[in-house]
């Protein structure tokens, strides 16, 4: 029970939740959450075909950094948000629409 | 070659981190209002960083395990990207919106912006590819939202972070499955494996570039995933727009070229002047359709916008198409008309949006309205505007027609199973007419004639409208010197 | 006999010392003492001189098929070449001593009757224009030039008759007359083009050569000839394009003598002289009918014509017909000669009525009195007493217009009749022909004597304005004189004398050609012709002449029967007849005005429909898309889609928030659409 | 004197510099300048017509210099017997322009370097050889253009202005299409000349979405041509901008600008295109055609006199189309008429010519009038002719020669086009004499409405023609006249590059397009 099509399922569901929250939520939180799931689902991916595929570290290396990126842009991320609240006093995105035409 | 002794070579990129380092570490010894000297050093490193590119000799390999490629192709780019920092550092001078802020930081960000943006153009490893983007992606959010006061701007930085890492997470998801489906990150063994692939695993593949392709949309904001553009535009400070609207766009593009010459193209790129799609995948197609659509919706939506600014752009997204337009080409003449589209393209736009900045600072809008007049109240701000709205257009005798010019030419080149395309193109441009020319009739036409006449009082406001026009004006007949650094520098490391 | 290189150079002369004239006077007219009237009169006299010395020469030659050309080359692009030139023979030098004669008496009489008019210089310069286009006209030897000149007698006649343009009626009829004529010389540029391509020239030598050799032949010759004759319809106003005539009577009226009745009208029948060899039987049988056609209905119009220039504005185009009739039957050197004889009686008529006319004016404007008509032969009578040259000299016209013995006008009057008898007897089926001439010769007759009872004879109708009238002076008498004297017909028949044959040097002189066109009798065969039916036509036409002035000497004089009672007799012809058979009026209803409802149309759909919503509907189109892409790319799709993933959502029991615009995930929606599509897209 | 070519087309521009060295508020130095500028160019160009040897076909004067090597772009000028008389009439119509535009007070600095401008653009066209440089001058006369009716222009300007740039700049975005087309079909070369012998054949057999390519270039060359012409369905620019421009402009469009387009078709699609032509030939004569009756009917049905000049324009250009369609006469398969080629093709290059005087007459004349009234509308006159009879005198002259009157040259260039095409298209012509008739409708009635009847009280002072104008006028009077009376010193000038044209044209004609 133990093979690539299991990991890239789960990968791919993941994925798939990902996007459906950074589409539907409202809370700019709740939506960086999903964005890093959708890395994650990539990360998955990475680590199984390194190590279904016979490879070198690659993968693994990959995953790595992906982790340390996904990090960084948070952190970005969530300064901007905390930015915002200060400006807008909310964190739900809908509510942020200054520049609408 | 081994990490120590690709050191050697990476001259450029390792200058540009110093400076920033030095940047950062002196903005700390600056009082408040005269930390923008903190510019002054940045601007020098960009110097000597020029200066290393040029002296960097014209060796033509791979750095650091084969990540990084140095090649005149790479070059040409570096050269762009640190000439549009350096523009848009000087026009940060007398932006009004930057006035009351401390603007350290802002200047080493662009610093460590173009460090990213020198890697994305010369990175020839799917992982080095991601991690460029993400740098160049995390300083934009950071100088998109600069302006923490200003609500738009944060708007503009959180829809901007928001919308980058979403598109970069999807695009490391179809990484990943390319990953997958070759077992590599490396550029050249990726394409090998994908030339060996069997056709059962084309769907994936498919899957794979789609994806990919999200990312690089997202980069050049190419429709359908240009959504982001107006909004982050108009919202960061007009220098930024700038800026964003040149060098991550020429960095995207270097990076698209590279991706889809050498990994999903027979990596004989430039030794012969056309080469193919390889394992049958129609990415040629979807990207000139992608192009067709993104000037025509590009050029559609400007044309109904009320703010200069907003309309540039939507007009940045046009033009990107006409870029695009070259790309499913797949010849030596496609690249070729990208490079000089990209060259022409930085000088006049780089101007109409300084032109903007500098109305902004005066009249204080960026509203056509606040064009009304201004011919005759400012001539040479007036006339210069005329000249980059014109060139935008794409009318000779300026730099603007010979962009397009060769865009056109290179599509009709490759035959007449792409002039479809070219018609697209030509009509777009006679759209684009209307709305570039309504700026003109705004400062001419319409505004009453002030008997007053103002010039810019800044030396520094003249010399750079003047460094922007010229090559604007000049480039437009006689562009031969731009014609050779590209045929040099159309040399791009194919992995042997 | 003069060398050819002197008939060159008198007939350059007799062609530009007018034209001279008209750019002196037209440039400094105004400055030139007695406003350089004696400028154009010293050139036309010359004109005269060197015309009447041609004559001469021919005369002393006496030589039939004398002929002179001078040729210069015009346009050579290498195959394709014009020439324009000259060609003088004896038609040329007899229509050049008309043109003159008659133009230099019109000079002479307008000294008095244009005396104080304020564009006298404008008046004589167009003179000389006119002048100088007849000329080119009579001198060209090739069709080419014949247009190029038959254009410009238009504008001169086009200037002329609107010479007192504040009149409303004068600018119209001008107009009128201008475009009328245009409509006869598309024709004619039509038979040009025909000729030139079936030929590749357009001399008239060479046509006539390519036409004996069959170059054109059948129905495309005979539309050519047609063609051409359009021309000849439109300016000798020819049925059905005889409406431009009457009106051109506002003209003044020295120039209805000189154009309008002598020379410009006469150019028509001219072409159709020149030109004869060129027609084939079906074109002249045609040609015939319209002439003869002509000749009757404009004299039905002239009968109940009050007005006395429109009278003898009628009788014109009647008599033109006459003209142009004989050349239909063939006879064109009757033709020819009834154009000379013509020329001068009616030019002599003109002349009177404007004499008349003049001193009508003066007395009226004694009077004061604006309202009376001073043409309207009604307010007239008895005018004999007061104006006895006037009236001698209009008789004696009017005598050679009705075709009577001793006269000019009997002789070519006569011999067109025979011409047009023996063409019936030859082809019975034409037997309306005669009819038509002889039934005009008799109305003719009629209503000239009518209108000379009605001006000179009975009692005077308005006795105050009768107190009034006296005779012209010198000016106007002296042409009148001259004229009526050549209105005699020994001066054609010399050096013979036999009033009842028209055997003289112009019969020996002009002699008529072979057609060149295979299958028309030849000029001997209608010599023979025409000498048979002589008598008979003599007799005839004495005897029609004789009803029609009895009648009208009844009916004007002894008023045995009154007009009036015989004009509500027939009622609905009278009708017609007064109205000149409504032309005018139907042409307005039905071609003019919906010509120009037309054309407002075309500029209607034009201007406002197919630029405003057709051309301008591209940027209209191009707006509304950006509008509805803009709403797709910024705002749309949202409220449809959004709210979908929202129900769903709900079913997540996620609460949605009023769904607003500007949403970051709408954009990143949009994304994914854009990237599902492309999948399905490319995967099928 | 060498560069001869190049001194004609740059002296605008150097004008253009010394202007804008001259402080705004000096309106007289700039109009002076301007006006010895356009004077020199005009005195020029009668130097190179006095010195063009007619009997040589070919170009002459040939300058070539290096340019964009790696594209193959080179700057080649050459005159030849179809261009010199379009130069000299564009320097004499610039020079008359200038005075034409003498008392424009508003921003007088850039409207006559904007007017300089214009000039170098339109003689550009005509002179350059290298499709490149060809294209370049096409659309530099736009901008001055747009400036030009856009600031200076009456109540609709910028309407007009900018669909008269939207226009123009869709043809000639098609034209570049074509240009690249054949550029890279025909030997990756811009030069002219090479093009005029490669492309005739290099373009047989080749099919694009299964049309000829042929075809396909030739029509979009056509487009961008016939929208400057304007053939009909592409003329409702044109009383638009002709009604909005400033007199001079008007001028200037109608007597030059429109020639470009006739001239590029002589030029590009005669020359290199030749099978094009004949596959053409009907549709262009019955182009021509439209084109005559419906300007014809519009200028009948106007109210405003610029507006009824400007449609006969539309009628007049449609002649010249005629004519040239008569060319393909001198082929085999239509009996080798020469003659009727010639006289078609000569007669539009004429008319082309008398259209550019006479219709430069009549808008200078219009704007005579409306200096002084403040209006256009016919029927707003009445009587003039006796209120100012020496402008009536000039109208009658202008009119005269518009309606083809023969002693006008415009009779003779007519008159030729229908001889010359009659052979071929019979039923065309004939309708097309019609329009003779409606030239002298429109012409006369308006003539009669302005100046005769009544004298209008409200013009009793209206001061007559002054010397200025009178000076703009009477050149182009007298070349009518003259040419009229006697055409062969232009005719003879043109007849040897015809016959090369006509020569190339037949040479090769109908070959593929029969296909």
């Amino acid at each position: 029970m133990d093979s690539l099509t299991n990991y890239l399922l789960v990968s791919s569901i993941l994925f798939s939740l990902g996007l459906y929250g950074v589409v539907t939520r409202r809370n700019g939180v709740a939506v960086l959450m999903s964005i890093e799931l959708i890395l994650n689902a990539a990360n998955i991916n990475f680590l199984a075909f390194a190590r279904f595929g016979g490879m070198n570290m690659t993968g693994h290396i990959f995953a790595l950094f992906v982790i340390v990126l996904a990090a960084a842009e948070a952190a970005v991320a969530l300064a901007i948000i905390i930015n915002i609240f200060n400006n807008f006093d909310t964190i739900n995105i809908d509510d942020v629409s200054e520049l609408k035409q | 070659m081994s990490n120590l002794n690709s050191l050697a070579h990476f001259w450029p990129e390792l200058i540009l981190t110093v400076t920033v380092l030095i940047a950062i570490i002196a903005d700390l010894f600056y009082r408040r209002e005269d930390s923008y000297k903190v510019a002054w050093w940045i601007l020098g490193g960009l110097a000597l960083t020029l200066f290393s590119i040029r002296i960097g000799g014209s060796l033509i390999s791979s750095l650091f395990m084969g990540t990084i490629a140095i090649d005149p192709f790479s070059e040409f780019f570096k050269v762009l990207i640190l000439l549009s920092t350096t523009l848009v550092i000087l026009m940060s001078f007398n932006s009004k919106e930057l006035k009351d802020y401390r603007v350290g930081e802002y200047f080493s960000i662009l610093g460590i912006m173009a460090f990213g943006l020198f890697l994305m153009v010369s990175a020839i490893d799917i992982l080095m590819l991601y991690i460029a983007i993400e740098i160049v992606s995390i300083m934009s959010f950071f100088l998109a939202g600069y302006l923490k006061k200003k609500p738009e701007s944060n708007e503009a930085s959180l829809k901007y972070v928001i919308y980058g890492a979403f598109s970069s997470g999807i695009m490391l998801y179809g990484l990943s499955i390319l990953f997958g489906l070759t077992g590599t990150t490396k550029f050249f063994e990726m394409q090998t494996a994908i030339a060996s692939l069997g056709s059962d695993s084309s769907l994936a593949l498919l899957l794979a570039v789609v994806f990919i392709l999200v990312g690089f949309g997202y980069k050049i904001s190419a429709v359908p995933f240009h959504f982001w553009t107006p909004d982050v535009y108009e919202g960061s400070p007009t220098t930024i727009t700038a800026y964003l609207s040149v060098a991550p766009k020429a960095a995207g593009f270097a990076m698209l070229i590279r991706f889809f010459n050498q990994v999903l193209g027979d990596g004989s790129a430039m030794t012969s002047s056309t080469w193919l799609a390889l394992n049958g995948i129609p990415w040629p197609q979807l990207i000139a359709v992608l192009a067709a659509a993104t000037m025509t919706v590009g050029n559609l939506v400007a044309i109904q916008q009320k703010s200069v600014k907003r309309m540039l752009a939507y007009s940045s997204i046009a033009h990107a198409g006409y870029m695009m337009m070259a790309l499913p080409l797949m010849s030596e003449s496609g690249i070729y008309s990208i490079m000089m589209y990209l060259t022409m393209y930085l000088f006049m736009n780089l101007g109409a949006f300084y032109v903007v900045i500098y109305v902004e600072g005066t009249s204080g809008g960026e509203s056509f309205e606040d064009f009304n007049g201004l011919g005759w109240k400012m001539p040479f701000v007036g006339g210069v505007m005329t000249l980059f709205m014109v060139a935008l257009t794409g009318l000779p005798p300026t730099a603007g027609f010979i962009g397009k010019f060769y865009i056109f030419a290179a599509v009709i080149e490759a035959g007449s199973q792409y002039y479809w395309l070219a018609f697209v193109g030509v009509l777009n441009s006679v759209i684009s007419l209307y709305y570039y020319i309504r700026v003109v009739k705004h400062m001419y036409l319409i505004g009453e004639r002030s008997e007053t006449v103002e010039i810019p009082s800044s030396k520094l406001v003249i010399a750079l409208l003047l460094f922007l026009a010229i090559p604007t004006f000049v480039f437009g007949w006689y562009f031969s010197p731009v014609v050779n650094w590209i045929s040099e520098s159309l040399v791009i490391f194919n992995g042997m | 006999m003069i060398s050819g290189n002197i008939i060159t150079d008198f007939s350059l002369l007799i062609l530009f010392l007018p034209l001279i004239a008209f750019i002196i006077n037209i440039i400094f007219g105004k400055r030139l003492p007695r406003q350089g009237d004696w400028v154009s009169i010293g050139a036309i006299l010359i004109t005269l001189i060197l015309s009447l010395s041609l004559l001469m020469n021919m005369l002393m030659n006496w030589d039939s098929d004398f002929s002179h050309e001078v040729v210069i080359s015009w346009i050579d692009l290498g195959a394709f070449k014009v020439n324009l030139g000259f060609w003088v023979d004896n038609i040329t030098v007899v229509m050049l001593v008309v043109v003159s004669l008659i133009s230099s008496m019109t000079h002479i009489f307008s000294l008095e009757y244009m005396k104080g008019d304020i564009r006298y210089n404008r008046y004589y310069a167009y003179l000389g224009l006119f002048t100088f286009s007849m000329n080119g006209i009579v001198l060209a030897n090739n069709v080419m030039s014949l247009y190029i000149f038959w254009e410009l007698v238009g504008v001169s006649s086009y200037l002329l008759i609107g010479h007192w343009f504040e009149k409303h009626s004068a600018a119209d009829a001008s107009k009128k007359a201008f475009l009328t004529n245009r409509v006869g010389d598309i024709g004619f540029f039509i038979g040009i083009m025909i000729m030139f391509t079936a030929i590749g020239s357009f001399n008239f030598q060479d046509l006539f050569k390519g036409v004996s050799e069959g170059l054109v032949t059948g129905s495309l010759l005979t539309f050519a000839g047609l063609g051409l004759f359009m021309g000849a319809v439109g300016k000798s106003s020819q049925f059905p394009l005889h409406i431009w005539l009457p009106d051109a009577m506002e003209g003044p009226t020295p120039v209805s003598a000189l154009m309008h009745a002598a020379t410009m009208v006469a150019a028509g029948v001219y072409l159709t002289v020149r030109l004869f060899p060129l027609f084939s039987p079906e074109a002249l049988t045609i040609i015939a009918y319209v002439g003869g056609f002509t000749a009757l209905f404009a004299a039905t119009i002239a009968i109940t014509q009050n007005d006395i220039k429109k009278v003898l504005a009628y009788s014109t185009v009647s008599q033109l017909g006459y003209m142009i009739l004989a050349v239909g039957v063939g006879n064109y050197v009757a033709a020819f000669f009834h154009l000379l004889t013509h020329a001068m009686f009616k030019a002599c008529l003109f002349y009177g009525s404007g004499s008349v006319i003049h001193s009508m004016h003066h007395s009226l404007h004694e009077l004061k009195d604006h309202d009376t008509d001073p043409q309207d032969m009604r307010n007239m009578g008895g005018f004999k007493s007061k104006m006895p040259i006037t009236h001698w000299t209009m008789l004696i016209a009017t005598l050679a217009i009705s075709g009577v013995p001793l006269f000019s006008g009997f002789l070519s009057k006569d011999a067109i009749l025979a011409g047009t008898l023996a063409f019936a007897q030859n082809y019975p089926q034409h037997f309306l022909l005669p009819i038509f001439g002889f039934g005009a010769a008799a109305i003719t007759a009629f209503y000239m004597f009518r209108l000379i009872f009605m001006t000179f004879y009975g009692k005077p109708k308005i006795e105050k304005v009768f107190k009034g009238i006296h005779e012209s002076p010198k000016a106007m008498t002296f042409p009148l004189v001259l004229l009526a004297g050549l209105s005699f017909f020994i001066f054609y028949t010399l050096p013979y004398f036999n009033p009842f044959s028209d055997h003289g040097w112009f019969t020996e002189l002009i002699k008529a050609r072979n057609s060149a066109v295979p299958g028309n009798p030849s000029a001997e065969e209608i010599y023979q012709g025409v000498h048979h039916a002589h008598y008979t036509a003599m007799a005839l036409s004495l005897l029609v002449a004789a009803l029609g002035i009895g009648l009208s000497y009844l009916m004007y004089i002894k008023e045995k029967f009154s007009a009036e009672a015989w004009a509500k007799k027939m009622g609905f012809l009278y009708k017609l007849s007064l109205n000149k058979y409504f032309f005018d009026e139907n042409y307005n209803r039905f071609l003019y005005q919906p010509f120009l409802k037309l054309s407002r149309l075309v500029a209607y759909i034009d201007w406002d429909l197919y630029d405003k919503y057709f051309i301008n509907g591209f940027g209209h189109v191009t707006k509304f898309l950006s509008k509805i892409t803009g709403r797709i790319d910024y705002e749309g799709l949202d409220q449809t889609l959004v709210d979908g993933v929202g129900r769903t959502t709900q079913v997540f029991g996620e609460k949605l928030k009023q769904v607003q615009t500007g949403r970051l995930q709408n954009y990143m929606l949009f994304a994914l659409i854009g990237v599902i599509l492309i999948l399905v897209f490319q995967a099928a | 004197m060498n560069h001869l070519l190049s001194w004609i087309i740059w002296l605008p521009i150097l004008g253009m510099v010394s202007i804008a060295f001259v402080p705004r508020d000096k309106s007289e130095v700039i109009k002076k300048i301007a006006a010895v500028f356009s004077g020199l160019q005009l005195l020029l160009a009668i130097y190179l017509w006095r010195i063009f040897d007619a009997s040589n076909g070919t170009f002459q004067f040939m300058e070539r210099a290096e340019w964009i090597p790696s594209f193959n772009i080179t700057y080649i000028l050459g005159v030849d017997g179809l261009s010199l008389p379009m130069v000299f009439l564009m320097a004499l119509i610039g020079f008359i322009g200038v005075f034409v535009s003498w008392n424009i007070d508003k921003a007088v600095k850039g409207y006559f370097s904007l007017f300089l401008l214009l000039n170098t653009g339109v003689m550009g066209v005509f002179l350059s050889l290298d499709f490149f440089l060809f294209y370049i001058f096409w659309e530099v006369m736009l901008l001055p253009m747009y400036f030009l009716i856009g600031i200076w222009g009456g109540p609709q300007r910028e309407y007009a202005a900018i669909k008269f740039f939207l226009y123009t700049l869709f043809g000639s975005v098609l034209m570049l299409i074509a240009i690249l087309a054949l550029y890279f079909t025909c030997g990756n070369t811009f030069d002219m000349l090479v093009l005029i012998d490669t492309a005739p054949t290099a373009l047989n057999g080749m099919l694009w979405w299964g049309m000829s390519a042929i075809k396909v270039i030739w029509v979009l060359l056509f487009i961008g041509f016939a929208i400057k012409v304007p053939v009909f369905p592409f003329h409702t620019w044109l009383p638009l901008a002709h009604v909005e421009a400033p007199t001079a402009i008007s001028v200037i469009l109608a007597g030059v600008l429109l020639k470009l387009g006739v001239y590029g078709i002589l030029r590009v699609n005669y020359n290199m295109l030749p099978d094009g032509v004949f596959w053409f030939a009907g549709a262009l004569a019955v182009l021509g055609l439209i084109n005559v009756i419906w300007g014809a009917m519009c200028a009948l049905a106007q109210t405003d006199l610029k507006k009824l000049v400007a449609y006969s324009s539309v009628n007049h250009m449609g002649y010249t189309l005629i004519g040239m369609a008569a060319v393909i006469a001198a082929s085999e398969m239509n009996g080798e008429n020469l003659i009727s080629a010639q006289a078609g093709l000569g007669g539009a290059v004429f008319q082309m010519f008398n259209h550019g005087t006479i219709s430069a007459m009549l808008f200078i004349l219009v704007g005579v009038i409306y200096d002084r009234a403040h209006h256009r509308d016919i029927e707003g006159f009445g009587g003039l002719a006796s209120q100012m009879p020496i402008y009536t005198a000039f109208v009658a002259i202008a009119f005269f020669a518009g309606l083809g009157l023969p002693g006008f040259s415009g009779f003779i260039s007519e008159a030729m086009i229908f001889i010359g095409a009659f052979p071929i298209f019979k039923t065309v012509v004939i309708i097309s004499t019609l329009g003779i008739l409606l030239n002298a409708a429109y012409f006369l009635w308006a003539f009669q409405r302005m100046f005769f009847g009544p004298a209008n009280e409200k013009y009793n002072d209206i001061p007559e023609i002054n010397k200025r104008e009178l000076f703009t006028v009477i050149p182009l009077a007298v070349i009518t006249l003259v040419l009229g009376v006697y055409p062969r010193p232009f005719l003879d000038l043109i007849a040897a590059t015809l016959n090369v044209l006509i020569e190339s044209v037949v040479s090769y004609g109908g070959l593929a397009a029969a296909m």
